[in-house]
């Protein structure tokens, strides 16, 4: 299953929810912001968020700006 | 207009009583950042939002800011109105409030505020409840539309983004500030703590700095340093500064005549 | 030279917290002038010496200093060293201390310090054990042979006194800083406190205002102003500002690349 | 007796000391410097010194000055 | 760009050999007018257009005026996009061409040019013929979209109307010098002809100026003055500038060492 | 004064049509030497004297020199007075003339003019019969003491040597000029065309460039530039600038009220 | 007969062409450039353009201008 | 015989003039201005100038300078 996770492809091979996904690719899960095809989904929904082929994920996080 | 003498900075319905904000960019250390808050009493700091890097464990800017504090979220990296409230809308959705600096760029090199895409934003924004701050260029009707379409205040800028330059607007802020009902936060390019007392003096409602502060030998005291150099802006705004004498002659401020003289 | 980096100032041995001078001259109100010192923690502020009107009641200048405060004698009036020597002699024979502000002026339209005049006033009083602060055109072979002949600090004028100006001297006091050893005060000409700034930023060792607190609406207010500006550039300079920048092109605070783009 | 007082000639009819004609003349006396003949005296001598025709006084004090 | 060093300036594909463009208001005398084009050897002067007085014997500027000269009709007055493409067709009705000069003022105080409406008229008076130069305020978006819509040329003003400051956005004069195709003709508030200078130096393809030299004390030796000024500038440019040096640190440039040294 | 309006620049008593001198140094080509003499029409033109390098065949710099156009032998590399005085003898017995820019320097890092040591030598010099032309710090004393030594004109610093930064010290070259009788030439520092024409509009009587023409990218046409600058600037101060507007208000240049309104 | 003139209300009396209106009113009727009800009218056409109640004129010249 | 020239000591073995000596080392001696022990010695002159023990020489020649 290929995901587009911050525009770069992914192979995912089992299914997967957001959740975990998130768990265990980014280093610190509470910062994340979790956009699924530019739509938001709020933390509480991560869990029933099912990753599917093609879905483009945008992983978001605050950083420093002026 | 009489508000331009209220004691805070009141935006939207709130007071600060501090009129130095700060950026958090470029900061190599971000326990710095923690402490230029505090040693500068700032009470609005912006952030920016970013992808991730999966890859890398990256520290949690939000940890090193105090709850008290107002976060100001830059919609940087947005080339229109679209882009920028989608950041927004995703700023809101984490939970970081709404309050929005809403900074437009379509231009790689200068970094030039995009007026116009800028209102739009701005315009969509109001309506859906943010509070918008608005980053543009100083010109006397785009600052008119955007608080017809309910920008509470307007971020000019005194120069461009990271140059250090200093108020190269100055002529142009002025307009903005006799004309303009809102608060009128000067943003970009000042480079010392003398351009941001430079801006306050002419009746700026306040300042943000990021680069010089984050980039200097100490931030810490140098966030000080524009903090004091505000409040002295601010106190010879309201004292009323005397005129610049423009003959070339000069005035005595020591009684000349009348002693070994005859 | 490291002691400019120093935490007080420090002329002819005596330490200094503040690096904020005031001159009395020219308020309307004498009472705004005690309150002004109070309000900008000056502890040095100078004073001049005039015939006594016969025909009118003249207050006390003195009585609104506080006696902690040094004072110092402009010899204002005086058109050469030899009268700038007998003006400091009076002072000291009046029992107001020796330390004295050498002020030797021949020009009533522009009021320019003769510089020669100067370092001859300062070599006779020097010798005299008087604590000399002369006021200068910033030359830098002027203020070497001040030095060589005992000037505890040189006091160069940023513009014409009087016209609030700012720093119209500011390459050539600059080279003042980097060269000469004693404590450089930037004197005449600052006309806000953003002018002030600009001067400790650069390195300069304290300032000293008159005109600009004196005549301005609220006195007090300013003199606050300018001393938080004074303490504002002091840590500026501490603190190492960034450098301008001097293409054209901005530099970017925040994350510009890779969120929402391709 | 003529008497030159800050550039003004003064005429003085009776003798008198340089402290009673500055108690008569100045509305501070506190506060006064005198110098005749351009030779600073002292507050506590001006008792003894008796002024004498064509003095010069110049009679000083503190004021304003930048 | 390349055509930025091109001999001629070319602007809707006509030649001009001069830079200089003479504004023809507030002349005392129309003789005076007449000559100023003489000695400033323009090429393009702007005229604009009033109501008639019917009590009043006017003369009639356009005899001043000779046959060769290219005329630019203003559309001042003109408060928005409307008013000003009505002016425009006016100016083509009574036979006096196609060439217009864009202003469109809705801010009586700062006489600051609305680009946004400015940029609705140009569009329109482009797809009717008419080869439009817009005055504008310095902005790299608006600029941008002037010759998306078909203007030949932009006409940022340097400070405001009639103020004779000089180049007070000249950083983003430059911006537009240096991002846009078009010719940049600088107008508005050029006070000498060193103001003049400094803007071609920085490679401004031309200036416009009119109160300075309508009001100066030699209306006529001051059109020369600015127009000398256009070409010293123009051949700088070409010539290529050295640049300043920041350090302040100085440069010889006669040989200092190896003579009575040892 | 009424001779700082002739036509002709004049020193002592010697006339010259071009208020553009040129210095020699730091030419790359001496051909673009002698091209740029003739494009500029510069009548009084700079030289130095170093010792010899036998090891290296070296160009006569004299040979592209017109020999109508008045050499200027500059004292370069004196430390003091005894210094300048030799070397201007040296040039004299060369058989190289009396025309001595009088330049001590003794500073290496910012080669300021040494005001003190340069009234020396101008005084023994003038003794001499040799016509001096003294290169300054801009100090009013030390100019009048210039002329009372028989200085027939002074030739004060616009900026540091070398630094392209244009007339810093503006103030108080104005001064001199208002003040001294004989020819204010501003000498070193002038960086562009357009600072050239700055200070021939406040009155300078000519003006001195070596830097920035001989470093330029086309040394040839930038003193043509600067010549033009020069005459542009001296027609304005003829023409009598109008004033800059100090308030932020614009004053229209065309009629902006009665047309198109009710 | 009512006619607005550059804003001002004139009373007409006679039947007038717009040509005799500018020729009677106007020191220099070369120079003029007519409107009249927000349409231009050319010179050519000024003989036959007869004026009526409540016209709207705009009578225009060029002037000075920057 | 030593000879200082431009402050570099110089071994000159003959007895020689000054006009010899430029003529032997300057490129170009129709540009040299000489001094012998600070004394400007004239081109008419450097014929019979015999150098000493211990001369100092300048050379010295025009050069571009601002």
């Amino acid at each position: 299953m290929n995901i587009v996770v911050n525009g770069t492809s992914n192979i995912v091979n089992e299914e997967i929810s957001l959740k975990q996904f998130i768990e265990k690719h980014c280093p610190n899960p509470e910062r994340v912001i979790a956009e699924v095809n530019e739509h938001i989904v709020k933390r509480a929904d991560w869990d029933r968020q099912l990753l599917k082929e093609n879905d483009k994920l945008e992983l978001i996080t605050f950083v420093g700006g002026g | 207009m009489d508000n331009k003498k209220s004691e805070n900075l009141i935006i939207a319905g709130k007071n600060f009583s501090s009129r130095f904000l700060l950026g958090t960019g470029k900061f190599g250390n971000k326990n710095d950042l923690a402490l230029a808050i505090k040693a500068s009493n700032a009470e609005i700091v912006t952030v920016a939002l970013r992808r991730i890097d999966l890859q890398r464990h990256e520290e949690n800017i939000l940890e090193y800011i105090p709850p008290d504090v107002t976060l100001l979220v830059n919609t940087s990296g947005a080339r229109n109105a679209t882009e920028a409230v989608r950041i927004a809308r995703i700023a809101r959705e984490a939970g970081y409030g709404t309050w929005i600096k809403v900074e437009v760029i379509n231009d790689s090199k200068y970094l030039m505020p995009d007026n116009e895409e800028t209102i739009k934003a701005v315009d969509i924004l109001t309506r859906e409840g943010f509070v918008t701050l608005p980053y543009i260029y100083p010109d006397l009707y785009a600052a008119r539309k955007l608080v017809a379409v309910g920008a509470p205040s307007v971020m000019p800028l005194g120069s461009l983004i990271g140059t250090n330059k200093g108020l190269k607007t100055k002529e142009f802020i002025r307009i903005l500030i006799e004309e303009i009902e809102v608060p009128v936060i000067v943003d970009a390019g000042l480079g010392a703590p003398s351009h941001a007392a430079e801006a306050m003096e002419m009746g700026a409602d306040a300042v943000l700095v990021n680069t010089a502060v984050a980039t200097a030998g100490n931030p810490v005291l140098m966030a000080k340093a524009f903090a004091q150099a505000v409040e002295a802006g601010r106190n010879a705004f309201l004292s009323a500064l005397p005129v610049q004498q423009d003959s070339t002659q000069a005035r005595a401020s020591s009684p000349l005549t009348g002693f070994l003289y005859q």
